[in-house]
């Protein structure tokens, strides 16, 4: 196979099979948790401003008073790095396309000089969280295998997309080849990791501010 | 019809600016002058081979100035060799015949090599002097 | 004497893919039987299967590499067919289809004079008696005929100088080993020299013009097309009463600029200046010396033209500069319709072709059910001789209604000529005339070289007037080059097919599609040289290229085939050609049958 | 598999519901809970990282509601819960977590992770893997009313005391009360001065309230434990004296758990929602307050700091009375940092006050420190609060450190500089 | 035989300045130091030309068309001054016999010296009969061929990589020159057809030098595709600041936009179309509103459609659709089990008792 045949295949039958285990995974696990139901409170709720399901989704994108000082490094390299990659997946061009392609919508693009830098400091964002990751005790203690796995499954993409765009080490067309491939290794791994979170996480927010809005409790 | 009423009005994409890559061209011909006073030997700068924007262009054309003598040598196209304010430091210009500029020089000598007129030409210009004078 | 010889000639040089004529003569030397097979494939119908409609044009045009638009042309418009069967009101736009009739056009005069000068004229004009030509008489002879600027003594002397110092460093390249000296060349050493400096100077013509090509698609060879008009966006916009366009955008936009545009009126105007100043004289003084090729070579007697060329649109036929019809054994009295979707109009058979058919190999198939299975059964190379009785060429046998029929410049210009078209009747008034021959000449090897020239004539004035109504278009506000509506393969119907006609330097040409769900589900292509050059037929009914060498050829020393070449070469064979002896050891030239 | 595990894991597969799914495969290992988590905090030990503690649970969901981890099981790559894996984690999921529920404020995917913790004690509780003071507490509440083991003839004894100390009446299973007033044991023993308070109070407001001699107790270590079916059956004899008694609110103790118990939990545990309304003390001063019934007659002149008990404020939601209260009779009250839903647990929640064993208090100690920092950095004497079991953790911590802090209940000092 | 070039040259009157001219444009084209022009023009005014002998398999002779197109050095120049092209099928005056008498007559006489050229692919189905010239095929005329040449140049991209015989399913079982000839240096020159001025660089640097210029992985000149159409490309400016031409003849496409959006292989095509330029530099497909097919990299002819951007599925997703379903059938599967078990804990849930929280 040659590296044109290695894209076409990457573009073609690889995609196919990604997006389909990605879609397969991602319908799979989202019945699989939500349908386990839970129950009814039956406490009189209290009510109190601020407080709610949809709250919580949004209000717990931002550190909690006083989180910011204790863990500077989770949240401004979390931030950074999840930032950087919305940024580099819904404004670079290339990404727009496939969207575009896949399911039709489109909107403007950032230039690339631009989605380039955010890649550099993207990965340097997770450069840092992984090293964060070694050196707290705290983490290391947390992290298994699949810390470390999908680590490296969400930092590819970025590194060969970069690699790909600045012409680093590989011929473009092998580089783009791979980065296409670590997309779809990383949409093939999504649905069953942590990774996941990146669906789960409104579902949590959204439960968790249920639970104590209930109480009147705004979290 | 003819296209005589066109005015052409060229806007280039968002002039890509100064890349910084001129600049250090400088003492690199600082360099070649230098050599070139103490050793004889000439040396070139393909402009091509550079990663230069026409605004490097400019701008490196814009510091070298104009110098006394500019030479237009008719061969395959036109070429033109100018000498810059500093002595000895020649910008080349070649055209094809379609008047495309094929490559791009600085050239360090006293006397770029294209000016001179080789021996051997020189000896077929002879062949024809004869040819004139026994004509006579 | 009962012997008979076969004659193989293979490879036919000078043309365009690989050719092979086996000729059978009887002991006079005159030509009985000839047989042409084409000796390549490689499967492109059979490529294409399954793709995407709007990639096929690229495809199909590698078919070949010179005339490296037509296939192309023809693609897209079958795709743009299916969707205006599909959709009635789908239409390319005006300047595209000027665009494309310029490009065509461009291709003709270009292609016609690379083959009169670079293909053909070797085979009349004799290289090395330009040797022996004075300059000055060469001048004189130059003077004479036309006002070419370049016929000074001192040019034709340069040329000369050229040539000897070439021949004289004894490493002839491409013209050693011909047939120099063959009482066949009839030219003075004069018109030899002529005909020398002119084949240089069309090389160096021919490069400039192809420019035309290069503004509008790219590239030549191989420009690019596209599926509802042409790729290349008009980079200039009508000025609001200020005085004209104005030229838009960055760093020259697209090549479709002012500057672009005066290159193409230059381009049409070399075209024109070189055809009636070198072509034209050229093609009558040669023919002059050649009246005796007036009498063979005609073959069929069939022509068949699709017509090209269209004013207001591929699918008014009126409006065709040339015009679409049958001739039936010479007679230009009655010009008979074609009806494309007819099953029986249009068919090829493989009776004589290496392919398989599912329904036995005896019927004929319209194209649009055509069918492509390569089905060799030929001998295992290395062979020396084919069983013509049997299957012999990669070449299927197009039939019109059951019959042979010639396509090319001669179908076109007796097309032309039949219709009333007031150019054509003059040209060829005049041509008939200067040269003392009946109308009947035509129908000949000369009467075929002669229509490739007068038509590059007719289209290199048509094309300054397809170029004033782009740049009237331009200025008046239409840039529009392109239908953007179904660009998308998922919007079209489920299933369609269509045709893409049109008339190529070498003959009508037409592309047959059938698209199911967006993708080809069949595609066939029947070229020109597959209408010439193609094998006998079911009923044994010979092709063009085998009806016009079993006319009246003579063979005055079978090695030195030159009155094949002439006559094949005057159908510009589409098929990379070299006719020739076949002889794996170089040593035996013709092998002899006893019959 | 032993018995009880087997009972443990059904109890588990009982309680797993979306909400715990959606948690598990939201959890990134971030770690940045441990940060909310004083056990952690306090010791730097990464194994008190809250969402550690529940590894038996996830693998517990993972095995049985996944079918990933179903396969997993099936292969080996994810190892069953055993006995002793449940035995190690008793430390985890009792000693270091008082259930204060701060490490659910600042999951950035919203992990509500005192719930699940909640949840996971039922099938602790089950399997016996539960520490013996909560046990035994548990039994104590289960059997004889209290988990001090205290019964009605002691309490009414306590009742004299604060009917002669007030010369106020203190009414006992009087129907049709405004106000059924629950006690928790620690304050009958520890601080009747609560009692106290609250009569004159009431007695203020012109309030009629009164105690029930079968249901005296709020407190609710089957909660704690985690076990539903005892908790109900605790938390059932308030539920029945408050029908019987027709009150119309049941006033609850200071006590956060026993707020927690009988206000957000009780109408669960019992299946159906209460007909009576519950009040938690500070909301009914609060009430008070902002009718004007609660004037003081002097002010507190020390300058103090606040501790919020979890259950109350952060778990229960009683989030507005306590600032304004404390205003209310203190003159130089500091708010700190880390106050309200924010607060700092005292380290003796979730029935962790009731372990005994020496690592628990040593743990307990060290947690401590917390607490003793924001007193430190505030640089005041004093500290009040409003739970009873704080207060009884907040003074082991100050004798601990040998503190000399004053430690103050809320309603008490409402009460003492009450108008008369 | 043959004399220094020099003086072939001079006898055509070309002086020694044009010739150093050509030498330096050549030199800066194939990216070589700029003194390089001088040492180029003394190596081939010293230079003779060699035999070059050109060989047509399965090919349109567009790669032929294209060397005609040559503007420098030109076709006719070539021919006269440069090389002795002793086999050309479609320019050569002789056919048949004699035609392959020059043939073999180039061969011998310049056994070991003389460049293969070859154009088309080479067919290996039904023993070649897919391609004969002579009724030999082409497998056997090229191995003949490749002996006794000093190297073989693949023009184009069916004689480099296959090109489009071999194009999805391959009908013939064409194959490149460098499938089959393995003990001669090769020099791959592809394109669809290949810029001529890339062909008759390749040839000037094996006059100059006598030696092959430095080759990519894929055999490619270096200078020629070092870069990639996209790097090089006048309209890169706006991709950068994501501008696109949406269809053929939009704002953007008259502006000039980038036409990657368009299906454009410009950034996985190494070619030196943005540089030199076609026919004379008039224009290139890009300028002309198109883009790039790729095609001078192996295979692009299967490369997932012209007008489907890189970026973009080469294919429908079929596969997805029916895996979202069955992602779904499992989710409710496992949900319909989950419940089950669920149901089934709760049912028979046995009320704890004080005793058993003893262990």
């Amino acid at each position: 196979m040659n590296e044109l045949e290695f894209l076409t295949w990457t573009r073609g039958p690889g995609l196919d099979i990604a997006v389909g285990i990605f879609l397969l995974g991602v319908l799979w696990r989202l019945i699989e948790i939500y349908t386990l139901g839970r129950k009814k409170d039956l406490a009189a709720p209290r009510h109190a401003a601020g407080a709610s399901g949809l709250h919580t989704v949004f209000r717990r994108s931002l550190p909690p008073p006083g989180m910011l000082k204790r863990s500077p490094v989770s949240y401004i390299g979390g931030y950074i790095f999840h930032i950087g990659l919305a940024i580099i997946v819904f404004l670079g061009a290339p990404h727009i396309l496939l969207i575009q392609n896949l399911v039709g919508l489109s909107w403007p693009s950032l230039p690339s000089q631009f989605i380039g830098l955010t890649a550099v400091v993207t990965m340097a964002a997770m450069v840092v969280m992984l090293a964060d990751r070694i050196n707290k005790p705290v983490k290391r203690f947390l992290s298994t295998f699949e810390d470390w796995f999908t680590w490296a499954v969400t930092f590819l993409p970025v590194l060969t997309g970069w690699m790909a765009t600045q012409h680093l080490l590989l011929p473009y067309t092998q580089m783009l080849a791979l980065h296409i491939l670590s997309a779809e290794i990383l949409l093939v791994v999504l649905p069953f990791s942590k990774l996941f979170h990146g669906f789960t996480l409104f579902g949590s927010r959204w439960y968790n501010g249920r639970v104590n809005a209930h109480k009147g409790v705004p979290v | 019809m003819s296209l005589d009423s066109i005015p052409i009005h060229v806007v280039p994409p968002g002039e890509p600016g100064l890349t910084g890559n001129a600049p250090p061209l400088l003492r690199e011909l600082l360099e070649m002058v230098r050599r070139l006073l103490e050793t004889g030997e000439p040396s070139a700068i393909d402009l091509s081979a550079l990663p230069l924007t026409p605004a490097d262009l400019d701008w490196l054309r814009d510091k070298l100035g104009a110098g006394e003598i500019s030479v237009t040598l008719q061969a395959n196209g036109e070429s033109t060799l100018n000498e810059t304010a500093c002595p000895g430091v020649w910008w080349v210009t070649h055209h094809n015949e379609q008047g495309a500029v094929t490559s791009q020089f600085i050239e360090v000598a006293f006397v770029p090599d294209l000016v001179k007129a080789h021996p051997q030409d020189v000896e077929i210009g002879s062949g024809y002097l004869e040819l004139l004078v026994s004509d006579l | 004497m009962t012997t008979a010889q076969r004659v193989v000639v293979d490879p036919i040089t000078r043309i365009e893919g690989h050719l092979r004529i086996e000729a059978e003569t009887d002991a006079s030397g005159k030509i009985t039987h000839a047989y042409s097979a084409g000796t390549m494939v490689r499967g492109i119908e059979i490529i294409l299967r399954g793709r995407d409609p709007r990639d096929a044009w690229a495809f199909a045009q590698r078919i070949c590499g010179v005339c490296t638009l037509v296939h192309g042309i023809a693609s897209v418009r079958s795709v743009e067919d299916a969707l205006h069967r599909a959709i009635p009101s789908y239409s390319i736009p005006h300047n595209a289809e000027l665009i494309r009739n310029l490009m065509i056009a461009a291709q003709y005069v270009h292609d016609h004079v690379m083959h009169f000068y670079h293909l053909h004229a070797l085979d009349w004009v004799d290289v090395v008696s330009a040797l022996k030509a004075d300059p000055k008489a060469t001048s004189t002879l130059a003077q004479s005929i036309s006002g070419y600027s370049k016929s000074s003594p001192g040019y034709f002397a340069d040329v000369q100088k050229r040539v000897k110092t070439f021949v004289e460093q004894g490493q002839l390249g491409i013209f050693a080993n011909a047939y120099w000296g063959h009482p066949a060349y009839k030219l003075p050493p004069e018109a030899n020299l002529m005909a020398v400096a002119h084949y240089l100077d069309a090389l160096a013509w021919q490069r400039d013009v192809v420019k035309l090509h290069t503004i509008f698609g790219g590239k030549n060879p191989h420009p690019n097309f596209v599926v509802g008009g042409v790729p290349s966006a008009i980079s200039v916009q009508p000025g609001a009463g200020q005085g004209g366009p104005h030229y838009r955008g960055g760093q020259d936009a697209t090549a479709l600029n002012v500057v672009g545009l005066e290159t193409i009126q230059n381009v049409i105007r070399q075209m024109r200046e070189f055809v009636d100043q070198v072509y034209v004289p050229d093609t009558l003084a040669i023919a002059g010396f050649y009246k005796d090729w007036a009498g063979r070579g005609e073959g069929l007697g069939n022509f068949l033209s699709f017509g090209d060329l269209p004013s207001k649109g591929f699918w008014d036929t009126d409006s065709y500069l040339i015009p679409r019809g049958v001739i039936l054994n010479r007679d230009l009295s009655k010009i008979h319709p074609i009806d494309l979707d007819a099953d029986s109009e249009i068919q090829e058979f493989v009776s004589h072709s290496w392919y398989k058919y599912s329904q036995g190999d005896a019927q004929g198939l319209h194209p649009f059910k055509g069918e492509t299975e390569l089905h060799y059964t030929g001998p295992k190379p290395p062979y020396e001789q084919l069983d013509v009785d049997k299957k012999y060429s990669w070449l299927k046998s197009p039939r019109w209604q059951g019959k042979s029929m010639e396509v090319g410049p001669l179908a076109r210009v007796l097309m032309l000529y039949a219709t009333g078209n007031a150019q054509a009747k003059e040209l060829v008034g005049y041509t008939l005339k200067t040269l003392d021959v009946p109308v009947d000449a035509l129908f000949s090897t000369l009467g075929r070289t002669a229509a490739r020239t007068l038509e590059s004539k007719i289209l290199a004035d048509a094309m300054q007037g397809w170029y004033d109504q782009l740049i009237a278009n331009i200025k008046a506000g239409d840039i529009r080059t392109f239908n953007e509506q179904y660009w998308e393969p998922s919007t079209w119907p489920k299933h369609m097919q269509g045709v893409g006609l049109m008339e190529a330097p070498r003959g009508g040409l037409s592309h047959w599609i059938v698209i199911d769900d967006g993708k080809i589900s069949n595609y066939q292509a029947v070229v020109p040289s597959t209408w010439n050059a193609g094998p006998r037929d079911a009923q044994g009914q010979p092709g063009a290229y085998e009806a016009a060498l079993q006319d009246n050829h003579v063979m005055q020393d079978p090695k030195q085939p030159i009155e094949i070449l002439r006559t094949i070469h005057s159908f510009d064979p589409c098929i990379a050609c070299a006719v020739h002896v076949t002889d794996p050891d170089g040593e035996e030239l013709v092998q002899v049958k006893i019959k | 598999m032993s018995a009880s595990l087997e009972k443990g894991i059904h109890a588990l597969k009982e309680v797993i519901d979306a909400p715990i799914a959606s948690y598990f495969e939201s959890c990134v290992h971030c770690g940045l809970c441990a940060e909310a988590c004083l056990f952690h905090t306090e010791t730097g030990d990464p194994k008190y990282t809250p969402i550690h503690k529940l590894e038996p649970l996830r693998r517990v969901y993972e095995q049985e509601y996944t079918l990933l981890g179903r396969l997993k099981k099936m292969v080996g790559l994810s190892k069953p819960v055993t006995d002793a894996e449940l035995d190690q984690w008793q430390e985890l999921v009792y000693d270091s977590c008082t259930l204060c529920g701060r490490c659910s404020l600042v999951c950035p995917v919203g992990n509500d992770i005192v719930y699940m913790v909640r949840k996971f004690r039922e099938g602790m509780a089950v399997s016996g893997h539960v520490p013996d003071g909560i046990r035994s507490a548990t039994k104590r509440t289960v059997e004889l009313g209290g988990p001090m083991g205290l019964k009605w003839p002691a309490v009414a004894n306590v009742l004299k005391h604060v009917e002669e100390n007030t010369g106020l009446k203190v009414p006992v299973d009087q129907a049709g009360a405004d106000y059924l007033v629950l006690l928790s044991s620690m304050e009958i023993v520890n601080y009747p001065e609560y009692i106290e308070a609250l009569a004159k109070i009431f007695r203020k407001a012109g309030i009629s309230f009164t105690l029930a001699s079968d249901a005296y107790e709020a407190t609710n270590a089957g909660i704690q434990i985690g076990s539903s079916d005892l908790a109900k059956v605790i938390v059932s004899r308030i539920v029945d004296a408050a029908e019987k008694l027709k009150v119309k609110n049941v006033l609850s103790p200071e006590c956060g758990h026993a707020y927690m118990a009988i206000r957000w939990e009780g109408p669960n545990l019992v299946g159906r929602p209460f007909g009576f309304k519950v009040v938690h003390v500070l909301e009914l001063l609060d009430e008070l307050r902002q009718k004007g019934v609660l004037k003081m007659k002097d002010k507190l002149k020390d300058p103090l700091i606040l501790h919020d008990p979890c259950q109350i404020v952060r778990r229960g939601g009683v989030l507005q009375a306590p600032e304004p209260l404390i205003q209310q009779v203190a003159e130089n009250y500091i708010p700190i940092a880390d106050k309200q839903k924010l607060n700092w647990c005292c380290g003796g929640g979730g029935g962790a006050s009731a372990i005994h064993t020496e690592a628990a208090e040593a743990l307990r100690a060290k947690a401590f420190r917390i607490k003793k920092r924001q007193i430190e950095e505030a640089g005041v004497d004093t500290m009040v609060t409003f739970c009873a079991n704080c207060r009884i953790t907040i003074e082991e911590g100050f004798d601990h450190y040998e503190m000399n802090t004053k430690l103050l209940g809320l309603t008490e000092l409402l009460a003492e500089h009450l108008e008369d | 035989m043959q004399g220094p070039l020099i003086d072939t040259l001079a006898r055509r009157g070309v002086t020694r300045r044009t010739f150093l001219k050509y030498c330096a444009t050549l030199a800066s084209m194939m990216a070589l130091p700029p003194t390089a022009g001088r040492a180029m023009a003394e190596a081939m005014a010293a230079a003779r030309r060699p035999s070059v002998i050109w060989l047509p398999f399965q090919e349109c002779t567009g790669c032929t068309e294209s060397i005609t197109r040559s503007h420098s050095p030109t076709i006719e120049g070539m021919i006269f001054d440069m090389i002795s092209l002793d086999y050309q099928e479609t320019l050569m005056a002789a056919a048949g016999h004699q035609a392959e008498e020059a043939l073999h007559a180039a061969m011998q006489d310049n056994a070991g010296k003389y460049l293969l050229i070859v154009d088309g692919s080479i067919p290996l189905g039904q023993d070649g009969a897919y391609s004969c010239i002579g009724g030999r095929s082409n497998v056997d005329i090229l191995k003949e061929a490749a002996q006794g040449a000093a190297a073989v140049i693949a023009v184009g991209s069916c004689a480099s990589f296959g090109g489009i015989p071999k194009a999805n399913p391959n009908p013939t079982g064409a194959v490149s020159v460098s499938d089959l000839v393995k003990d001669k240096p090769i020099v791959n020159i592809p394109g669809c057809p290949p810029i001529p001025v890339v062909m008759t660089g390749v040839l000037a640097h094996y006059l100059t030098f006598g030696s092959l210029p430095e080759l990519d992985d894929k055999g490619r000149p270096k200078s020629f595709f070092g870069e990639t159409i996209h790097d090089r490309c006048y309209r890169r400016p706006f991709y950068d600041q994501g501008k696109f031409a949406k269809t053929f003849d939009d704002e953007g496409a008259r502006q000039g936009w980038c036409l990657f959006e368009l299906g454009c292989k410009g950034p996985v095509t190494h070619n030196a179309c943005a540089t030199v330029k076609w026919n004379g530099g008039t224009s290139w497909p890009v300028e002309s509103g198109h883009g790039c097919l790729g095609c001078s990299e192996p295979d692009f002819w299967d490369g997932g459609g012209f007008y489907k951007a890189l970026s973009a599925p080469a294919d429908p997703l079929k596969f997805a659709a029916a895996a979202a379903v069955v992602g779904a059938g499992a989710g409710v599967a496992v949900s319909v089990a989950n419940r089950v078990k669920k149901s089934a804990a709760k049912a028979t849930h046995e009320t704890t008792t004080l005793a058993d929280l003893e262990k």
